[in-house]
């Protein structure tokens, strides 16, 4: 199994959400982050002083899928969130030891 | 004449209580908006304190209430203030301090322009708003409150507008809905993006405050702290009261009874009755509150199946509840409550709905009209709207250089 | 009589002031829930505002202060503001318009119906709390309000009661703790759950709306912008400041001076001077404000040692610092206060002691014992409770549909 | 004297405004700091209204309005409200009662010591805080309130002071820039750490209601609801709307207009009108205001490249807003507007700038001095500010056990 | 070592705490998240108008043990945090690499 | 290559921010996070009953580089983070299996 990270813009959930839905991916984590890519972010001014905000909101992702749904997955999140701008973020994939659902005490592909 | 103490601490009070409605409107059009555009929807609103807080004693007062010329427009007597002081005026409010009169009017003024902002936010230029504000101000707004209030044509008519039901609301709403179709819609409308509301406490508060400073906006209307005050008043709470409670109950037919819901339902409520407060009894706000809720949020319904993006439904509410509020007072005015009122189709009256109707029609072509033109004006000038990159990033980073 | 202007500013303004208090609660009570459960609980309180706004009028008004019948409840002579115009009445308020005390006292009924909803947040229905509202508003606020300030026996018995301890806040109080204890306790209460407060800045912002529409209520109270005001006005605010910062202290004592807390304290001076404040020297609002955050202090913690899950401590602060300020009005009352009232104990008059005690008894138990009849009458029919899933998901979603 | 109902509604109204601006400084300054020490900033002005309000009644009035000693301080003839009923002062606003008066000026010395603190966030001890407080009002605030306003040397002088500028604002300003130096830079400060707002939008809310209350602030100090106030109400509000704008314009022309910003420059503006408002022409608000926002902006720019870390500016804001709209004073009074005041500068009275000058020194050192003397002793018995563990997990916790 | 990522109800954070707290787990990292299941959430209604939030607050608890520890913590949050209605959440367990304690500089057990 | 979890003190992250950005790591998201560490936090009391807030705020910072570059992003973190009081934080390291930029569906080091 492995769990897929991926940083997006806030206006692009939606969209990826409803996306990954059509495929039956309907689990999934969601938190707000903030993030800066290689732009470096704006800078802001507060008052009469100047303080620095270079960072952005955007959305993280998280998905646990067996491997065998690794590639469509990836592939629906990048065609979905693409832009073409600078901004649209990444995604990240790591292995995953263990799954467990809470409830029924599962493990491993039956627990997704 | 002499002034009335009483009098004047109830329209400076008054005054007071309506310059909170526009903190109260940033509030409730904060709420609404996307967590990146917060600031800046906040900020449409309250630049109105500062911009049109100086126009009007510059040279707004004078246009909307100086000497008539020829029904259309005030005269230049009272630019700077020039002749405003602490006697109270001949013609207006002749109990209390003139300047006491021009500032209470000043707030109408400062709310009407901050009402429009709700058709734009998420996507206009701050630059572009502040340039239309002015120009609108100056070409739409003073005139308007000239023909109703200050002697104008509307006035001799004998339409009927207690509180600015025509002034304030129609002539917002109109306006909104014209520049929200120059603008096209905001990126990402109707096409996925969640425009849900950031922050919907703020909406209640929002709302609550507009409640509490509507008060000042109607009943100060009376110009004393007279029984037609309390009229206006008891009118007031009953229309928002009901309207709330009745926008609950539409939403939960259909759905849920939400907060916004009930918040949208009294803002309705306090719209329609508006222009009528002062010249019904205060139990019609009851069938005007329920027509308010029933009309606003079915036209808002039908609005949000066009591709027209007003955005915060100023038109709906304020345009359309503001129509019926001014065709409402045509039907229950009751000249029993108010001497310097009429009677309407219900005390046998019929002719005042045809009034009511044309100073109606005249509003919806003059503000739809002027804003139109003068927001194609903007539009090929310096430019209605920030560019794709900014939106994307937010109007609050990139128009304000902050974030919430 | 002659409408005095002066005096009809106060009470419009008073009555906005009070009108706010429902938001400031509905923030203040918003802030101490858990976040999913914030705008169900800010909903609770500003429904009361369309609800209660509309009943008022259309028969609350006069079963309270219409003709009396057998000193029990009033007649229908006010129905639907039959006869309730721009006039003063004959009897109350006589120098502004009958309209204005008819406000007035309306915003006094929509704060009672919300302050009771603090106990029986985060687990009841909505629907449940609608139809509560409205049973409980006809035969118990109204009755009781008849009693005590329309004609009915209390006022003839000669108990003291200037601006609804009685009417507003013990009532209250004990009508939250019989709803608390038939809902049951919050699921998880008392059972490892975080019940902290959400929003610790809208207790701040709640509390100070309150302590603002207070001097509305207390003051408002009046009827006339006259001395007797000015005496509520600064009773209200010596009894608040000291309670307030005696909170802070005794939460010191034992622990830390907490944000909450002191807005806690200040609600709770609040409570007590109301039945006081146009009786007593505003100096008392010292030993008033004193003994009001000792008592209530000491009560919260006691019932927050029971199972009793009466969770915003309407109780402990309502009903017990209710009832300590009708006591404390027996005690403190000075006749060369107010020409209506009475001197108390310390001023040689027990007697007023035992008829304030008698009437806290009356209320106490009528409040309690109706509340629990009305509501156990829901229980079994509707049913007063969500389910369990809708507890756990919480009440914004599951009631309102909406989240913040 | 009789008493004018009508001026009484409105100083007690006033007087509830004037309390609002507390919590809405509370808002305002807990909107700026890290969301660590938000709670405990709001509380630091909440504090004032209990603690104040309590000192005030027991012996501040007395100390501040009572007889006059050697034109230095009052006499003890109002200590506990003594002598202070619901006739009006033979001496102070005779036509209301001698309690509204007392009120009205109460509200004053609380919000003085509140913003104070903006000074002292995110480093001082809450129980420091406390004993400043209380010595500060006693020994700094009474004696000046009673110089300027209760017949003391300076009232002899012929300086004048509308509405607080010396009193409130220069001297809280002053005090707040000796606490600054005396305590220290917060830890990080010019070191990287983030030291920008939590919660912008509380920023505006607070300013929101800054704005309102001020109109009890300025208008209220007419002491009647007469054209005075009316003039003080207007040019409170033109000198509010400029330098908002202006300072929205400053911000503009190095960066971005932003919304603290336009907060901030409208405060200023309130600021700076508040010792002129009764004593010029309406429309001078609005050269007073551009020189608020441009003085009160560079000055802050100043400050911000010292070392002084004066957290939020009172200093900048009130200290020296205050001086320039005493000056001001100095320049456009005009006794037409006033017969209490006298001509100004421009008005051929050049000695007026003299005197205000001259109060103006008197005051800044006083207020400087004391400030640091009474600080250094808190500094030696029981320290000003928190450990440094205490400061890096914030005040919220370590001081008030409790989190947003 | 291993890091457990436990996406749990918000109202069984504080028992789950408190178990671990017993088994001397003290250390640990919360944050808010909003988090969807199987059953698809809750479509919502805005105004007039509709929009869905179908996703559900939790909390996210991320707790990093040695590999010894392991059995007995995934235990205690299954048992705990279990009140057999859906939504109680999954377990997530991934292998770290490395630890470093900031203020030693420690790495490794030592760290933890 | 490395996924960097570090959960650091609030204060202390703009300081780290401006080390890194020095050192040319300018890409990272970031969040607020609870944390609780050996020390137990802190018991809190509220209005007249006491419930506990054990948790301080923390940023928590996230960190993909590629594994040479691992040991500085570790240095530099330690060096600027550490104030030698409780409460500096952690670091954790783990492996990661894949990355991708959104916008070019670049893959690898390509997409860091
Ligand atoms: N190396 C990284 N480690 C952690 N987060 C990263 C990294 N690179 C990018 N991100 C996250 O991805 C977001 C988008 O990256 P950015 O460079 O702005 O977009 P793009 O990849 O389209 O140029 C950033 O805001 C940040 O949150
Ligand atoms: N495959 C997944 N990837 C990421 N998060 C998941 C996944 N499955 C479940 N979750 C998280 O766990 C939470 C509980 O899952 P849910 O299916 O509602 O409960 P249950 O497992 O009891 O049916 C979800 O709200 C979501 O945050
Ligand atoms: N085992 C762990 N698992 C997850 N997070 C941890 C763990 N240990 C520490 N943390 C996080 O690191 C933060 C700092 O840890 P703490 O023990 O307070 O500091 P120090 O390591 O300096 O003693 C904690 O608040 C917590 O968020």
């Amino acid at each position: 199994m492995q769990k897929i990270e991926a940083i997006i813009r806030e206006d692009n959930f939606n969209p990826i959400k409803i996306a990954l839905e059509e495929k039956g991916f309907i689990s999934m984590t969601v938190s707000d982050v903030m993030g800066r890519g290689k732009q470096k972010g704006i800078a802001l001014k507060w008052r009469a002083a100047e303080h620095r905000i270079e960072f952005l909101p955007k959305k993280k992702i998280e998905l646990v899928v067996e491997d065998n749904d690794l590639q469509t997955v990836l592939d629906i999140i990048c065609k979905t969130g693409k832009t073409g701008n600078i901004g649209d973020g990444k995604i990240f994939v790591m292995p995953i030891a263990e799954v467990i659902r809470i409830r029924t005490g599962d493990k491993g592909t039956e627990a997704l | 004449m002499q002034i009335n103490n009483g009098d004047n601490a109830w329209l400076l009070i008054s005054s007071a209580l309506v310059m909170l409605m526009t903190p109260g409107l940033a509030l409730f059009y904060g709420g609404m908006v996307r967590r990146k555009n917060m600031l800046s929807t906040i900020m449409m609103s309250f630049m109105a304190l500062g911009l049109i807080g100086v126009l009007w004693v510059l040279y707004g007062y004078s246009l909307s209430f100086g000497k008539d010329f020829g029904g259309v427009i005030g005269g230049l007597n009272f630019i700077g203030l020039k002749n405003v002081g602490q006697e109270p005026s001949t013609i207006y409010a002749t109990t209390v301090p003139h300047l006491t009169f021009m500032i209470f009017q000043g707030m109408f003024a400062i709310i009407t322009v901050a009402l429009i902002t709700g058709a734009v936010v998420e996507r206009m230029k701050f630059s572009a708003i502040l340039v239309f504000s002015i120009i609108w101000f100056t070409i739409v707004y003073c005139p308007i409150a000239h023909w109703v209030w200050g002697g104008g044509w509307l006035t001799n008519l004998g339409a009927l507008d207690f509180a600015g039901g025509n002034v304030v609301h129609i002539n917002a709403g109109m306006s909104a809905l014209a520049l929200a179709i120059l603008l096209g819609p905001r990126k990402g409308y109707k096409n996925g993006a969640n425009m849900g509301p950031a922050n919907v406490p703020f909406i209640i508060i929002g709302a609550s405050l507009l409640w509490f400073g509507w008060f000042g906006f109607n009943a100060g209307s009376a110009l004393t702290s007279s029984g037609l005050a309390s009229n206006a008043f008891v009118a007031t709470n009953i229309s928002a009261a009901t309207a709330a409670l009745c926008w609950m109950l539409l939403n939960w037919f259909y759905y849920r009874p939400t907060v916004s819901g009930i918040a949208t339902g009294a803002v309705a409520g306090l719209v329609a009755i508006t222009p009528a407060a002062g010249f019904i009894k205060p139990i019609m706000g009851i069938p005007i509150g329920i027509g308010a809720s029933i009309i606003c949020f079915y036209i808002m319904r039908l609005r949000n199946k066009t591709r027209i993006d007003e955005s915060l439904d100023v038109w709906a509410i304020h345009g359309i509840g503001g129509t019926w509020g001014a065709l409402a007072t045509g039907i229950f005015a009751n000249i029993s409550v108010n001497s310097a009122g009429v009677n309407g189709l219900i005390n046998g009256n019929p002719i005042l709905v045809g009034k009511q109707l044309l100073s109606i029609i005249v509003i919806w072509i003059y503000s739809f009209g002027m804003t139109w033109i003068i927001g194609k004006l903007i539009d090929i000038t310096i430019g209605l709207r920030v560019s794709e990159t900014e939106e994307i990033i937010g109007l609050d980073i990139s128009q304000h250089g902050e974030s919430i």
